[in-house]
């Protein structure tokens, strides 16, 4: 069991790192911050598996401010900047 | 193992596939709006999966309790900002892809 | 085992290699709103970080912080900014290449001081274990901060202050248009607000035994506030004048009252271990408090008025 | 490579490209970003030269010490973030000029 925690959460990682590209390339301004918001997504994800591998509870409370607080970046976005910001 | 590891293990694996199909449709489909599915494909069933999976192995219901109070939060504020940042573009001007 | 190890260590490279390279590409990005997404995902891999780094409490302020205020923060002045300077070309980086030798040496040479330390080091971990009993609780990271270096914290409270006081002597009230908001925004905060609410107060109480506390707790009550502010709730009108003052001393006020106190009676914030832990408790509940209206005024970024009050 | 040093390295890494960027960028909201940055490789250097302990417990004290620094971080960044809206509206581009204007 172990290795599996491990080896997905390594996989999750991996994952993020690759949807950055979508937040290099855009083209949008909301594209970039739909990527970032799977991002939060994937953390979650990655600190409930190493919650449960090193048996710290304490990040699963990482885990849900992670979850609480994922919509206030995107609100102050969609309430500060919208998406016509940037077009290309 | 027992059973119910054989299941977390299935769990897992499968949560981790929708967490992958989530970035190849962020990474691959065409605009904003196709791209909003790779949110909903990790959030939805990737998260829901995995926590599925973690719950089998939780020590105590308050775990479990948590888990399931995580992926509801993660559904609201996921499925919230999809459609603001949708109406807000749609309201801007950004067209939806047409074959 | 052996692939246990192994499979931690190529976590933790990727984890760093991803660091390294999130931060170039946020520093050398020629889009202002891109380089802060690639911040905010900064901050997200950090918290990881820090959790390898069995840094849970770390973890959470990161989260709690880097997850909600620093992003709407430069979401906010970003908005701010005039629309022709968003995406400036770089500057011309030819010429800096002595600059780049200079700073590599100075890594280079700062990396070999760390690798020649030695592999172990206890700190004060061992003086922190043996006090923890007349502390008042029982996670090491709260007693420190509260109890055994108390006068940090105090201080730290005296710069957030002063942060929001040149924000006011700064700041530019504007009246940005606002859309309406919708019933999809005005469901979504409902949903959220309480719930942010009791997960501060969940931390405040967690943080004597295990990770959270005040700092935590605030920075998740601040990020409440904004939450609302940005949904159009009129919080700037209702939070003025007198009440506003009250609640943005009462944590350097407690803790300056409790100093005076115990400097009185032994040394400078040393409490009575019988009573450590309620005086805690008490403190921690005054600086949840100060921290977070003060950080949600800091994202107001000017001082709301009164309407009796001469603008 | 243990833990502790591969994280410390990464620090340094973050310290010193957050630098080359604090220098050589003239927009304001890039040096408060590069300012951001080079404090998150102190930190991170901090906690990873605390995890240096005999026991499973790290030291303690480096941790309270981040935590402090991480509020004192975002309450900084708000008043430089204003600092910086100020000086786009009197001088209409966020930077600072070579010459001095009257």
């Amino acid at each position: 069991m172990d290795m599996l925690y491990l080896g997905v959460a390594f996989f999750l990682l991996l994952n993020l790192l690759a949807g950055l590209w979508r937040v290099l390339r855009g083209p949008s301004a909301a594209d970039r911050m739909l990527a970032s918001q799977l991002f939060g997504t994937t953390a979650v994800a990655i600190l409930l598996l190493l919650a449960e591998r090193f048996a710290t509870p304490a990040l699963r409370d990482v885990a849900l401010l992670f979850a609480l607080l994922a919509a206030v970046t995107a609100v102050a976005f969609v309430r500060r900047i919208g998406s016509s910001h940037e077009r290309q | 193992m027992s059973a119910s590891d054989y299941l977390s293990v299935a769990l897992l694996i499968t949560g981790a596939v929708f967490f992958l199909a989530g970035t190849v449709g962020l990474l691959r489909f065409p605009d904003l709006y196709t791209r909003l599915h790779a949110l909903t494909k990790a959030d939805n069933v990737g998260l829901g999966l995995m926590i599925a999976g973690l719950a089998l192995q939780a020590e105590s219901w308050a775990v479990v309790g948590k888990l399931l109070l995580i992926w509801g939060l993660v559904l609201l504020a996921g499925a919230g900002v999809a459609h603001l940042i949708a109406s807000g573009a749609l309201k801007q001007g950004v067209r939806p892809w047409k074959k | 085992m052996e692939k246990v190890t192994l499979l931690i260590m190529l976590f933790d490279l990727l984890l760093g290699l991803g660091l390294l390279w999130l931060a170039w590409q946020l520093l050398e990005s020629r889009n202002l709103f891109k380089a802060v997404v690639l911040f905010v995902a900064f901050g997200l891999l950090m918290a990881l970080a820090w959790v390898r780094l069995d840094a849970p409490d770390v973890a959470l302020a990161e989260a709690a912080i880097g997850a909600g205020l620093t992003g709407a923060l430069l979401m906010a002045a970003l908005a701010k900014l005039p629309s022709r300077d968003k995406s400036e070309p770089l500057a011309d980086e030819k010429g800096h290449w002595l600059l780049r030798l200079a700073l590599l040496l100075v890594a280079a040479g700062l990396g070999y001081v760390v690798h020649s330390l030695p592999e172990s080091a206890p700190g004060l971990s061992a003086e922190i274990a043996n006090n923890l009993a007349s502390s008042g609780v029982n996670n090491p990271v709260t007693a420190v901060l509260l109890n055994f270096r108390g006068y940090d914290t105090l201080l730290e409270l005296m710069v957030l202050m002063l942060a929001l006081l040149g924000v006011w002597s700064l700041g530019i009230e504007r009246s940005t248009r606002e859309e309406p908001v919708g019933p999809v925004l005005t469901t979504l905060v409902q949903f959220l607000t309480p719930l942010l609410i009791l997960v501060a107060a969940y931390l405040l109480w967690a943080g004597a035994d295990a990770p959270g506390g005040a700092f935590q707790a605030g920075a998740v009550l601040a990020a409440a506030m904004v939450l609302l502010l940005l949904a159009g709730w009129p919080l700037q009108g209702l939070l003025t004048g007198v009440a506003l003052r009250l609640m943005l001393v009462a944590g350097p006020a407690t803790f300056v009252a409790l100093a005076g106190l115990t400097l009185l009676d032994a040394q400078l914030l040393a409490y009575p271990p019988q009573h450590a832990g309620k005086l805690i408790l008490l403190l921690e509940v005054a600086a949840t408090l100060s921290i977070a209206v003060t950080l949600a005024a800091l994202f107001l970024g000017y001082r709301p008025r009164t309407n009796k009050e001469p603008g | 490579m243990n833990t502790a040093l591969l994280y410390s390295l990464v620090g340094i890494g973050l310290f010193s490209l957050g630098l080359y960027a604090l220098i050589v960028h003239a927009h304001l909201l890039r040096k408060i970003l590069a300012i951001n940055v080079m404090g998150s490789g102190v930190f991170l250097l901090l906690i990873a030269l605390a995890k240096r302990t005999a026991t499973p417990l790290p030291d303690a004290v480096p941790h309270a010490m981040v935590i402090t620094g991480i509020v004192v971080t975002v309450a900084a960044t708000a008043l430089a973030l204003t600092l910086m809206v100020r000086v786009a509206m009197e001088n209409h581009r966020a930077e600072l000029s070579d010459q001095s204007q009257e």
